[in-house]
C-alpha cells in the first residue's frame, strides 16, 4: 500500500460535522493495480487518483498484484472490489465500435461477460442493441454518439488516457513514403508490412517483440504478437483498412444480398503455400471448422452464420441467423484462411481427442497470406519470407520478428541497426525521442491509440453506486496530468471508449465531468454529501457504509 | 670428520608474542655410520633441529644463526636449488606424522616413482623394480604398492615411509619419532627394520624420539634436549646408566620397567619454560631439585664430562651425591607444582 | 559389492523419494492456489461449454486426486503435460530453449572455474602478499555484486559504448543454423553468448577461487606437502600436483552441485541479456499463470539439482580414495 | 590432598540448575560474537553492517524527501534531473529523490537480510543438531528433508512462491527461510558429527547429562560461531535475493528497496539515458551489504562446502 | 572368590558393520568388524584390572560398553550385582553414570574447550544435583586440591587451552571423582602426556583410587604401565581375551604366545639389555571377517591344525591366569566356564 502525500484542505469544509458522522463515514477504498515494476504507468496513475481522493477526503489505499490476481478478482470476484486499474488494447476488429460500446456496457454481460464493472441503464442497452444492427453508416454513428454521451454522463468508467503508439523505423532502410500510418493503430501494420520499400542493400524488416510467439496457429487466438505473425501468413476475406473500415482482401467483392445475406467473390489464382489452389470449399471449411467445437476461441465469430452456400468454385453466399453490423469487421476481417487439404483431417482427428486445434502447431505453417513461414526458433525470432507470387506481394525480402524482452536492449538495437523497425516500446517516451532526434536514421511516428487506459470503479457497491459520486471522482482527476506526467506527454487524456483516433465513430462533444477537486466537491455537496471536522467525506444523510468492517 | 656437524645452530619462530627461540644454540655430530637418538619432552625443538637442518621449516621459522655442516657442505649457506639437490638423494627426513606423509590420492607406488624417476632418474621399469625391492626390504608386501596410503595401516605406513626414504640410499636418515604412535609389536617390527638397515647397509641415522627406551635399544649414541638447547649428549649406555643431568636423571625415573616391577615412578613436576621468553640462567632450574643460586641467572655450558659425554650442569662437581640423591622420590617431591 | 550397491541403490532410491515429494509439493502448491488456474487463460467471456472444453484439454476437469495420480504417471514417463500459454507439452517448449541455457551455463562454468582455479592457486601460492589481500578484496566485489547491475554495467560498455557484442538475443537474425553444432562454432553465436557468460562468470568464479585459495592453504600445511618439500621436488609440481590436485577435490564437487544450480536456468542474466533459456522461461511462465509450463520447468530444474548432487557424491568419492560409504566409521 | 571427598548428601535445588543453564547459553552466545574483535575483517564487516543499520534507523532523518513522493518546482515535475545541491543523486522519471529512496532501501535490506538470516540460523542449526547429534532415523528424516531443500532451485521457487503469495517482503523472506537453511544445517551437521566424537561429549554423558542438555550446553556452544557466520554469508544472500525478485518484477511495491530502485532504472531506461547516478548508488550499496556478510564470514566458503569425507 | 563383584561382564560382544570405498575394491572387503567378541571376566571391589593389547583389539570398545556409551551386540554386564545390560529407565540409568566414570585418553580432548575448568567440574555437580552453589563451588575446590591443583581458584578461571597436558589430565580426573564414582575405567589415560608428568598422574591415580577403594579398568597397550597401575591383567587379542589372570602370572609367566610376544617387545630402557627376540609373524590381520580357529593363527609360531578349525577356550593354565590357547597344557581338565573366570 501506498499513501500520497497531499493532506485534505480543510478550509472550504464545514467546521461542524453532522451528528451521525460516524456512521456515514466511507470506508477506505481499495485500488487494485499492477505493480510499478510490470506496469509503471497504472500503479503511477493509481497514486494519482488517490492523490484526488484523498484531497476530497476519501482514504484510498493501492494495492499493488500481479495481472493474474487482478483478473481473478475483477472477473470472478465481482462483487469484491473497488476500484482498478484496467486498459482496452487496440485489436484491428476494435477499430468497429461495436465490440466496446456492446461488451463492455450492455447488462447482459454483468454478470460473467465483459460488463464486469456492472454497468446497467436500459437506455444504453436498447442503443447498444440498436446500433449492433444497424447496417447504415450514418445511423450507426448517431446510435454509437448517444452511447458515448451516456457513458460519459454517467461515468461509466474513470477514463484516463489514450497513451500514444511510438514506433521508429530506420528511414535509411525503408523509403518513408511507402510507411503506411493506420488510424489507431499506427505504422506497425500490415499495409506497411507490405508496402514498405526497402532503399537500400538491407531488404529486411526486422523488428522487435517483448514477448514470447506463442503458437503459429490460423486457429488459436494467443499472444498478441503471435497475430503479428498469423495475418501475414494466412490471408482473410476481408482486411481492415488503414482509414479503419474493413475493405475486401482474399474476396474480390463482398455484397450485402440482404441484411442477412452476403455473397463473396474470390480473387482467381489464389494459391496456398504448398501451391495447391485456393478454393470456395477451403473458405467454407474455414468458418465451418469453429462450429465443430474443436476451434473454440473462433466460434463466437462464426455463430451468427446461418449457413454458407458455394454457388461457384470461386463464389460463396453467406447466410446469417439475424443482421450484425460488426460482420464485417469482426468476422469477415477476423477469420483466418486455412486450407482444408491439410487441416480437415487434423480436425477430424481431433474429434476423438482431449485436446483441439489450438494445441495444433504444423511444422511448416501453410497459408495463402503475403509471408510465407520460414523459420521459428523459439524465444528468438520468427522469419518470414515475402511471397512472390500473392496478389499483393510484399516489398521487402523477410520479415523477421525478434524477441528483445529488454527494453533497454531494443533501444540500442534500433539505434545501431541491429533491427530497423521498433514495433513495440513499453518505455519512456520522451527518451525514445531524443534518442531519434539524435539519430540520422530513425524516424518517429506517434499515433493515438486505438486502446485506452482507465480506472474501473464497481458500479456494484457504495459509493460508485451513486452517479454523483462517479462525476465528482471523474471532476476530481485530473487527467492532463496523467498524460502530461506518467506519460511524459504521449497520450491524449480520454472520455471516451472510443479513440479520437477515429473521428468516424468518437463523439468530439462529451459531457464528461472536469473540473478539478473544486468543481468535485460541489457535485458531492450538491449530491448531499458532507465532510466531518477532519475534513473526511461523509454519505449523504441517510446513508450509511454498508460494507465497512 | 663427522658426516653431520652442527655448530651452535640457533632456530626462531616468529609468533604473535615474540620471538620463539625453539632451538637455541644446539651442537652435535653424527659420524658416518652410527646412530644418535635425540629425546626430549614434547615442544623442546626436536623437531624444528631436524627441520632447521634441511630448511624445511614452516614459513615462520628462520635459521638465526650458526652452521649445518653435511658431507663438508654448510647447509645453512647452500643455495635453495641445491638444496634441493641434497634432500632425499643424501639426506632424507622421515616426518613426524610419517602417517599422514604420503599424497592421499595417489597410490603409495606412485610416491615411489616420483622420487626414483625424478630425482634417481630410473626409468620406468627400473623404478618399479627398486620400489619393489624397497618394499621387501622393510618387511612389506609388494603388491600393497598399489595401495592408497589409507589402506596401510600405521605400522605399514610407517615402513612404507622408510623405505621410501631409503630410495636414493641417503648418507643420513633423519627419523622423527618412527614409533610414536604405534603399538609394542609394530614398533618392534619398525625398530628391528631400521637396526637391520644399519647393520646391512651401514645406514646413519638420527632418531627423534621421546622414549628413552626406544633409544636404550636402538642408538649408540643419545642427545638429550631441553628447552631448545641439548643438555646432556653421549654414549646411550653412558647416558642413561649415569646420567649427567639432573633432567635426564629424572627422566629414568619416570620410566616404568617391566622387569622392576618393584620401583615407583617418580615424576618432574612443572613444564618446561616459554620458549618466547626463556629464563635467564638454565632452563631447568625451575624444575630441578638440586637447583642452586647460580642455576638462576647462569647458563651452564655444554661439557666434556668424560669419554664422548657431555652435560651442561652447574653440579657436575658434586655429581655422585645427585645421582644417588635423585633415585628418592622424596628428592623430586620438595619442587612446587 | 554388496554394500557398495546398497549404497547406490539406497541412494537412487532416495533421489526418487525426493523428487516425488518435491513434485508433489509443487503439485499442490500449484493446485491449491486460489482461483482456477486457468484463469489467465480463461476469457471471461467464454461460455461455460468453451470453458470446460478448456479445463478437460488440461485435465483439470477431473478430481484433485485423480489429477495427482496422473499428473504422477506422465511424470514418470517424463511427461510434463500441455503448456497453458504455447499450448504445446510442456517438455517441447522447455527443449526449445534447454540447450541454450545449457551453451550458457557451460561456457560460464569454463571460464569460471577456469579462472577461478587458477586464481585461487596463485592467490594460495602468493599468501601474505598484497596481491593476496587484493585478490580476495577484488574477489569478495564480484561476489557480491548483483547480478542484473553488472550485467547491465556489462552492457552499457561492452555492447552499448563500444559496440563490440550484441546487446542480447541467442544469435544474429534471421540466421539458420544446420545443426547445433554449427552453431556452437559459429562467430556471431560465441559473440551472442560472450556477455551473458561473462556476467555469470563473473558472479560465478568467486567461489572456486576463495574455494581453492582457502583448501590450498589447508593443504599447503599437510604433512604430504611439507614432505614433498623434503623430498626435494621442485616448487611447481609440489603446488600443483600435491597442493592443487588435493585441495581441487571440494571445487570439483562445488562446481558439480553449481552446475545443478545453474541449468535451473540463471533468470536474472538471461532477463538482462534477453537470453532464450529455460530461466527466463520458467519467469514468464510464472508471471503468465502458465501453470503447466512453470511446474514443469521446475521439476526439471529440481531434477537436475537432485542428480547433480548425487553426481556430486559420487564424483567426490571417485576422486577421494578415502571416502568410504555405509554405517561404520 | 588429604581431605576427604566423600560428599554423600547433598542437598537438590531445581531452581538453580535452571539458571545456570540459561545463564551458560547466554555466556556463550555472547562467545560467539568475540570472534569479531581479533579479526579485522569480521570488524569490517560488522562496522558496514551497523553503518547501515543506523542508515535504516534513521532515514527519515537523514533523507529529504520522501522516497516516495513525486516532487514539483514550481509546480512542474522535477523528472529526470541529474544530481544537483538539491537532489544530490538526481532524480527518477516520476520526480522522486533517487537520494532518499537509496537511504529508505537501506531499511528492507537490513530487515530481509536480518530476518532471513535470523531464520537460516535458528533452523539450519536447530537442524544440523538434531541430525548431527542423533544420527539414525532422526539424521534420516532430517537429512532427508535436507535433500529435498536441496533439490529445490532457489531463485525460481522464490519467485514462484511470492508469484503465488503476492509480492511482499515477509514473501520473500518466507521463501528464502524455507530454503536458505539447508546449507547451514548441513554444514552444522558435520561439523556436529565431528563434534560429538569427541570426548568432552562423552564425558557429558558419562556425567549423565541428559541428550537435549548434551546437545545444547556442550555441543551447541562449539558450532555456535559457525551458526553465526552462516547468519552473516545467509544475510549477503538474502539481499542479493532479495534485489533479484524486485528486479524481476515480483517485489513488494511498497517498499523501496535498492533491488527495486535498479527495476525501476531498468524499466525506465536509466541505462540509455546515461543516468549512472541512478543505476550505480543501489548497486553499489547492495554490493557493500553483501560484502560485509562475506567479510564477516572472511570469505571462508570452503565451509560452505565442507568435505563430504564423513558423511 | 569371597568379595562379590562390582563388575561382571559375561560374553561381551560389540560387532560394527564394515565400511567401504565406492569405487575401488578395499583392502578389507565388506562384512562384520567384531571389535569385542566374547568376552568375560569380573572385577571384585576395590580391584583393578589392566587390560592391554595391540592397537584395535578392543580395548576402547570394551571400555564403552562398560560405560554403557554402546549397546553390545550380545553379552550381559552386571553392576553390583545387577544386570544392567539393556538399562534404559532414566533415572537408574543416571543413577549408573553416577557411580561409572572415565577417565580419557587425551585430555586436550576430554573438555569442553568453551568451558572455564570451573564450569567443566560445575557440569556433572548440576546434572546430579548436587549441592548449592556455594557448596558446588566449595566442592570443585576439593576436587581440584584432590588432584594437586594448588591453590584451586586460580585455575577456576582457565580455558583447557590455556592448560598444560597434565594439569588437565588431573582435570579430568578431578571431573571424574567429584560425583563420588565406585568405578573408574582409564582408557589409556597417560599416552598423550610427556614422559616426565606421565609418573605423576599415574601415581596419582593409583593412591586414590587406592584410598577412595575404586573398582578400576585400566586400558593401556603399554605393558609395563599396567604393571605398575594394576593387580590383574587381561590380554586381548582382535576382540578377544586371549590370556588373564594375576598381573604377575601373566606379565612374568605368560603362557599365551601372543602375550609372549607382547612382552618381548617392550623396549627395555635399560640399553645394556639384549632385546628378546619377538616370535611373531606378518601384521594383524583385518579384523572384517575374521576365519575360523585361533584369531591368532597366522601369527603364531606354534599354530597347529587345530588352531584353524576351532576357536580356543579359555581354560585355567597351571600358573594361575586362564588362556585361550590350544597348545597350552590345561591345569586341569575341566573346561573353564564363563561365570568361573573369576580373578
Ligand atoms: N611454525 C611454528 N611457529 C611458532 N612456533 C612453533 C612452530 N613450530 C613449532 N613451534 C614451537 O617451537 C617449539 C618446538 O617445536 P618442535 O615441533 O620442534 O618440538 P618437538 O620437540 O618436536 O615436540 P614434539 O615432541 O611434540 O614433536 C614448540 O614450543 C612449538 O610450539
Ligand atoms: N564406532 C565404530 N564403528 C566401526 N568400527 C569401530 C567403531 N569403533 C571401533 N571400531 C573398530 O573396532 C575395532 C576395535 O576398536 P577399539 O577402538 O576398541 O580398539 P582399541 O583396542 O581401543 O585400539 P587403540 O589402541 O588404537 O585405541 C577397530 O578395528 C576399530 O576400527
Ligand atoms: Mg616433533
Ligand atoms: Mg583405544
Amino acid at each position: 500500500t501506498s499513501e500520497t502525500q497531499t493532506q485534505p484542505k480543510s478550509t472550504d469544509t464545514p467546521k461542524t460535522e453532522p451528528a451521525d458522522a460516524k456512521s456515514r463515514e466511507i470506508r477506505t477504498l481499495q485500488i487494485l493495480s499492477r505493480p510499478q515494476a510490470s506496469a509503471p504507468d497504472e500503479y503511477e496513475r493509481a497514486n494519482l487518483i488517490a492523490g484526488a481522493m484523498k484531497e476530497l477526503g476519501i482514504n484510498a489505499e493501492i494495492k499493488a498484484m500481479p495481472y493474474e490476481q487482478q483478473s481473478d478478482i475483477v472477473w470472478y470476484k465481482r462483487d469484491e472490489w473497488d476500484m482498478t486499474g484496467w486498459q482496452m488494447a487496440a485489436r484491428p476488429e476494435r477499430l468497429d465500435p461495436d465490440e466496446f460500446v456492446y461488451n463492455l456496457f450492455h447488462s447482459s454481460t454483468a454478470k460473467d461477460g465483459y460488463n464486469f464493472i456492472g454497468y446497467n441503464n436500459p437506455e444504453y442497452d436498447k442503443i447498444a442493441e440498436q446500433q449492433r444492427i444497424t447496417v447504415d453508416r450514418e445511423e450507426r454513428k448517431n446510435l454509437i454518439f448517444k452511447a458515448q454521451e451516456l457513458i460519459a454522463s454517467d461515468v461509466a468508467y474513470l477514463f484516463n488516457v489514450h497513451p500514444k503508439l511510438k514506433y521508429v523505423y530506420n528511414h535509411q532502410v525503408f523509403d518513408p513514403n511507402s510507411v503506411v500510418e493506420m488510424a489507431g493503430m499506427g505504422i506497425r501494420n500490415i499495409w506497411t508490412y507490405l508496402n514498405a520499400a526497402p532503399i537500400g542493400q538491407q531488404k529486411n524488416m526486422v523488428l522487435n517483440s517483448n514477448d514470447s510467439v506463442q503458437a503459429l496457429n490460423p486457429f488459436y487466438i494467443s499472444g498478441s504478437f503471435d497475430s503479428w505473425v498469423t495475418e501475414l501468413i494466412w490471408d482473410r476475406l476481408m482486411r481492415i483498412d488503414k482509414d479503419g473500415l474493413p475493405k475486401p482482401w482474399a474476396a474480390e467483392s463482398v455484397t450485402w444480398k440482404t441484411d442477412t445475406q452476403i455473397e463473396i467473390k474470390l480473387r482467381a489464382n489464389m494459391k496456398w503455400h504448398d501451391g495447391k489452389p485456393v478454393t470456395a470449399e477451403d473458405v467454407k471449411f474455414s468458418y465451418e471448422a469453429p462450429l465443430t467445437g474443436e476451434v473454440p476461441m473462433y466460434k463466437p465469430f462464426v455463430e451468427i452464420i446461418d449457413k454458407i452456400d458455394i454457388k461457384d468454385p470461386l463464389t460463396l453466399e453467406f447466410t446469417l441467423k439475424r443482421p450484425w453490423a460488426a460482420f464485417e469487421t469482426a468476422s469477415l476481417s477476423k477469420l483466418n484462411l486455412v486450407p482444408k487439404h491439410i487441416w480437415g483431417p487434423i480436425i477430424e482427428d481431433l474429434k476423438n481427442k482431449p485436446e483441439n486445434a489450438e494445441s495444433y502447431q504444423e511444422k511448416t505453417p501453410i497459408g495463402s497470406g503475403p509471408f510465407k513461414y520460414e523459420n521459428w526458433k523459439f524465444k528468438e525470432e520468427v522469419v518470414l519470407s515475402a511471397n512472390t507470387e500473392h496478389f499483393s506481394p510484399p516489398k521487402i525480402e523477410k520479415w523477421i520478428m525478434r524477441e528483445i524482452p529488454n527494453t533497454e536492449a531494443s533501444l540500442g538495437m534500433i539505434e545501431n541497426g541491429e533491427i530497423n523497425f521498433l514495433a513495440v516500446f513499453p518505455g519512456d517516451g520522451q527518451l525514445l525521442q531524443q534518442k531519434v532526434e539524435a539519430s540520422p536514421n530513425l524516424t518517429m511516428v506517434t499515433t493515438t491509440d486505438l486502446g485506452f487506459q482507465f480506472f474501473a470503479m464497481n458500479h456494484r457497491r457504495p459509493p460508485f453506486n451513486d452517479v454523483a459520486f462517479r462525476r465528482a471522482l471523474a471532476a476530481a482527476v485530473d487527467r492532463d496530468m496523467m498524460a502530461q506526467v506518467v506519460y511524459k506527454g504521449f497520450a491524449e487524456p480520454g472520455d471516451s471508449v472510443i479513440s479520437p483516433a477515429l473521428p468516424i465513430w468518437k463523439n468530439p462533444s462529451l459531457p464528461y465531468p472536469s473540473g478539478g477537486v473544486e468543481e468535485a466537491k460541489k457535485i458531492l455537496q450538491e449530491a448531499g454529501y458532507e465532510w466531518d471536522a477532519a475534513g473526511k467525506l461523509l454519505y449523504p444523510a441517510g446513508k450509511k457504509e454498508e460494507l465497512g468492517k | 670428520m663427522s658426516l653431520l656437524e652442527v655448530n651452535d645452530l640457533k632456530i626462531y619462530y616468529k609468533t604473535s608474542r615474540g620471538i620463539s627461540k625453539a632451538v637455541d644454540g644446539v651442537s652435535f655430530a653424527v659420524d658416518q655410520g652410527r646412530s644418535l637418538g635425540l629425546v626430549g619432552e614434547s615442544g623442546c625443538g626436536k623437531s624444528t633441529l631436524v627441520k632447521g637442518i634441511i630448511r624445511v621449516l614452516a614459513g615462520n621459522g628462520v635459521i638465526a644463526g650458526g652452521s649445518v655442516n653435511f658431507d663438508g657442505n654448510d647447509l645453512t649457506k647452500m643455495a635453495e636449488s641445491h638444496i634441493r639437490q641434497v634432500r632425499w638423494k643424501d639426506l632424507s627426513l622421515i616426518p613426524q606424522a610419517a602417517m599422514d606423509s604420503l599424497n592421499p590420492v595417489y597410490p603409495v607406488i606412485d610416491s615411489f616413482l616420483e622420487i626414483l624417476m625424478l630425482k634417481g632418474k630410473l626409468s620406468r621399469a627400473d623404478a618399479i623394480q627398486r620400489a619393489q625391492e624397497l618394499f621387501t626390504m622393510v618387511g612389506l608386501d609388494t603388491k600393497r604398492l598399489r595401495y592408497y596410503p589409507h589402506e596401510f595401516s600405521g605400522g605399514m605406513k610407517q615402513r612404507a615411509m622408510i623405505a621410501l626414504a631409503l630410495a636414493l640410499s641417503p648418507k643420513l636418515v633423519i627419523a622423527d619419532e618412527p614409533v610414536t604412535a604405534l603399538d609394542v609389536i609394530v614398533q618392534n617390527q619398525v625398530l628391528r627394520v631400521l637396526k637391520n638397515l644399519k647393520k646391512e647397509l651401514g645406514l646413519t641415522l638420527v632418531m627423534i624420539t621421546h622414549d628413552i627406551s626406544v633409544v636404550a635399544e636402538t642408538c649408540d649414541d643419545v642427545a638429550v634436549m631441553y628447552a631448545g638447547k641439548i643438555i646432556e649428549l653421549g654414549p646411550v649406555s653412558r647416558v642413561l646408566k649415569h646420567s649427567m643431568h639432573p633432567y635426564t636423571m629424572g627422566l629414568a625415573n619416570a620410566f616404568p620397567n617391566l622387569k622392576k616391577t618393584e620401583s615407583t615412578l617418580i615424576s618432574i613436576e612443572g613444564s618446561p619454560p616459554d620458549l618466547v621468553d626463556p629464563p635467564k640462567g638454565c632452563r631447568f632450574a625451575a624444575r630441578c631439585p638440586f637447583q642452586i643460586e647460580a642455576c638462576a641467572h647462569e647458563e651452564p655450558s655444554l661439557v666434556s664430562v668424560g669419554d664422548r659425554h657431555f652435560a651442561a650442569c652447574h653440579r657436575l662437581d658434586e655429581i655422585a651425591v645427585l645421582q644417588a640423591k635423585a633415585k628418592e622420590v622424596d628428592t623430586w617431591r620438595k619442587i612446587p607444582s | 559389492m554388496g554394500n557398495r550397491s546398497k549404497f547406490i541403490w539406497s541412494r537412487l532410491a532416495q533421489m526418487v523419494l525426493t523428487l516425488w515429494i518435491i513434485a508433489t509439493i509443487l503439485f499442490f502448491i500449484f493446485r491449491l492456489m486460489p482461483g482456477n488456474p486457468l484463469v489467465a487463460y480463461i476469457d471471461p467471456t467464454f461460455t461455460k461449454e468453451q470453458q470446460d472444453i478448456l479445463m478437460a484439454q488440461f485435465g483439470l476437469d477431473k478430481p484433485l486426486w485423480m489429477q495427482y495420480l496422473i499428473y504422477l504417471a506422465n511424470l514418470v514417463q517424463g511427461e510434463l503435460g500441455d503448456s497453458f500459454k504455447f499450448r504445446a507439452p510442456v517438455m517441447e517448449v522447455i527443449w526449445g530453449v534447454l540447450p541454450n541455457t545449457l551453451y550458457l551455463m557451460l561456457f560460464s562454468f569454463v571460464i569460471a572455474y577456469l579462472v577461478g582455479i587458477l586464481g585461487g592457486v596463485l592467490l594460495a601460492w602468493k599468501r601474505k602478499t598484497r596481491f593476496e589481500t587484493i585478490g580476495i578484496i577484488a574477489t569478495l566485489f564480484t561476489r557480491s555484486a548483483p547480478q542484473m547491475w553488472v550485467g547491465m554495467i556489462v552492457l552499457v560498455i561492452f555492447s552499448f559504448h563500444l559496440n563490440w557484442f550484441p546487446s542480447g538475443g541467442a544469435s544474429a537474425t534471421g540466421v539458420v543454423y544446420a545443426s547445433e553444432w554449427e552453431k556452437l562454432t559459429s562467430l556471431s553465436f560465441l559473440k551472442h553468448l560472450f556477455l551473458p557468460s561473462l556476467t555469470a562468470a563473473i558472479y560465478l568464479m568467486g567461489l572456486p577461487l576463495l574455494l581453492m585459495r582457502s583448501n590450498m592453504l589447508d593443504v599447503m600445511g599437510e604433512s604430504y606437502v611439507e614432505v614433498a618439500r623434503m623430498r626435494g621436488l621442485s616448487e611447481q609440481r609440489i603446488m600443483l600436483k600435491y597442493a592443487a590436485r588435493n585441495a581441487a577435490l571440494p571445487v570439483v564437487t562445488a562446481m558439480a552441485v553449481g552446475i545443478g544450480y545453474a541449468l535451473g536456468g540463471n533468470v536474472v542474466i538471461e532477463m538482462v541479456f534477453s537470453w532464450p533459456g529455460l530461466g527466463r522461461l520458467l519467469v514468464n511462465a510464472v508471471s503468465a499463470s502458465d501453470y503447466a509450463l512453470a511446474q514443469g520447468a521446475f521439476i526439471l530444474s529440481a531434477a537436475v539439482m537432485v542428480i547433480m548432487n548425487f553426481v556430486a557424491d559420487i564424483l567426490y568419492s571417485f576422486l577421494d580414495p578415502r571416502v568410504t560409504f555405509g554405517k561404520g566409521r | 590432598m588429604n581431605t576427604d571427598v566423600r560428599m554423600e548428601q547433598r542437598p537438590v535445588q531445581v531452581a538453580y540448575r535452571k539458571a545456570g543453564f540459561l545463564a551458560v547459553l547466554g555466556k556463550n552466545l555472547a562467545g560467539a560474537f568475540r570472534f569479531l574483535k581479533n579479526d579485522p575483517f569480521s570488524m569490517t564487516g560488522a562496522v558496514i553492517y551497523l553503518f547501515f543499520i543506523l542508515i535504516a534507523l534513521f532515514a527519515p532523518l537523514l533523507a529529504p524527501y520522501d522516497p516516495h513522493e513525486m516532487i514539483k518546482h514550481n509546480g512542474k515535475l522535477a523528472f529526470n534531473q541529474p544530481p544537483s545541491a538539491e537532489h544530490w543523486l538526481g532524480t527518477t522519471n516520476m520526480g522522486r529523490d533517487i537520494f532518499s529512496q537509496l537511504v529508505y532501501g537501506a531499511k528492507p535490506a537490513m530487515m530481509v537480510g536480518l530476518t532471513a538470516a535470523f531464520f537460516v540460523v535458528v533452523v539450519g542449526t536447530l537442524v544440523g543438531l538434531f541430525a548431527g547429534y542423533y544420527k539414525g532415523r532422526v539424521d534420516g528424516v532430517l537429512m532427508r528433508v535436507t535433500d529435498i531443500a536441496f533439490g529445490i532451485p532457489f531463485e525460481p521457487f522464490v519467485i514462484v512462491l511470492v508469484a503465488f503469495l503476492g509480492p511482499s517482503v515477509w514473501n520473500i523472506v518466507l521463501a528464502m527461510g524455507l530454503l536458505l537453511w539447508r546449507d547451514t544445517a548441513r554444514v552444522i551437521r558435520s561439523q556436529v558429527l565431528t563434534v560429538r566424537e569427541r570426548s568432552f561429549v562423552e564425558a557429558a554423558k558419562i556425567s549423565g547429562a541428559s541428550d537435549l542438555r548434551i546437545l545444547f550446553v556442550q555441543v551447541a556452544p562449539n558450532i555456535l560461531p559457525l551458526s553465526f557466520l552462516y547468519g552473516s554469508l545467509a544475510m549477503g544472500w538474502a539481499i542479493l535475493t532479495e534485489a533479484a525478485v524486485s528486479f524481476l518484477g515480483f517485489g513488494d511495491p511498497a517498499m523501496m528497496s535498492w533491488g527495486f530502485m535498479l527495476n525501476d532504472a531498468y524499466a525506465s531506461q536509466a541505462l540509455s539515458r546515461e543516468a549512472y547516478w541512478w543505476i550505480i548508488p543501489p548497486g553499489i550499496f547492495i554490493m557493500l551489504t553483501v560484502m560485509a556478510g562475506f567479510y564477516i564470514g572472511r570469505g571462508s566458503e570452503e565451509i560452505l562446502y565442507p568435505r563430504l569425507k564423513n558423511q | 572368590m569371597a568379595e562379590n563383584p562390582i563388575i561382571e561382564v559375561r560374553g561381551l560382544s560389540k560387532h560394527f558393520e564394515a565400511r567401504q570405498h565406492l569405487f575401488r575394491k578395499s583392502s578389507t572387503g565388506a562384512g562384520v568388524l567384531k571389535a569385542v567378541d566374547d568376552v568375560s571376566f569380573r572385577i571384585p571391589k576395590g580391584h583393578s584390572l589392566g587390560i592391554a593389547g595391540e592397537s584395535g583389539c578392543g580395548k576402547t570398545t570394551t571400555a564403552k560398553m562398560l560405560l554403557k556409551l554402546y549397546e553390545p551386540t550380545s553379552g550381559s554386564f552386571l553392576f553390583n550385582g545387577k544386570d544392567i545390560t539393556h538399562l534404559r529407565a532414566k533415572e537408574e540409568l543416571k543413577q549408573f553414570r553416577k557411580q561409572a566414570q572415565l577417565m580419557f585418553q587425551n585430555p586436550f580432548e576430554a573438555l569442553n574447550p568453551r568451558f572455564t575448568i570451573f564450569r567443566s567440574l560445575l557440569e556433572p555437580l548440576i546434572v546430579h544435583d548436587i549441592g548449592t552453589k556455594e557448596e558446588r563451588a566449595a566442592f570443585i575446590k576439593q576436587a581440584l586440591e584432590q588432584v594437586n591443583l594448588i591453590p584451586a581458584e586460580n585455575f577456576f578461571e582457565k580455558y583447557p587451552h590455556q592448560m598444560s597436558g597434565g594439569q588437565l589430565q588431573r582435570v579430568v580426573l578431578a571431573r571424574a571423582l567429584i560425583v563420588d564414582p565406585i568405578f573408574l575405567v582409564a582408557d589409556e589415560p597417560v599416552s598423550m602426556l610427556d614422559v616426565s608428568v606421565r609418573a605423576g598422574v599415574l601415581n596419582l591415580m593409583k593412591t586414590l583410587t587406592e584410598r577412595l577403594q575404586l573398582t578400576t579398568v585400566y586400558i593401556s597397550h603399554d605393558l609395563s604401565l599396567i604393571s605398575y597401575m594394576c593387580e590383574q591383567t587381561a590380554i586381548m587379542y582382535l576382540g578377544k581375551v586371549v590370556e588373564i589372570g594375576d598381573t604377575m602370572s601373566v606379565l612374568q609367566k605368560p603362557k599365551h604366545p601372543y602375550t609372549q610376544a607382547l612382552l618381548a617387545a617392550v623396549p627395555s630402557p635399560d640399553p645394556d639389555e639384549e632385546p628378546e627376540e619377538v616370535l611373531i609373524k606378518n601384521h594383524v590381520p583385518s579384523p572384517i571377517n575374521m576365519p575360523n580357529g585361533c584369531h591368532f593363527q597366522d601369527r603364531c609360531p606354534y599354530t597347529e591344525a587345530i588352531c584353524r578349525e576351532k576357536t580356543p577356550e579359555l581354560r585355567q593354565a597351571e600358573t594361575g591366569q586362564i588362556v585361550a590357547c590350544h597348545m597350552v597344557t590345561p591345569f586341569f581338565d575341566r573346561k573353564a566356564e564363563r561365570e568361573e573366570h573369576v580373578i
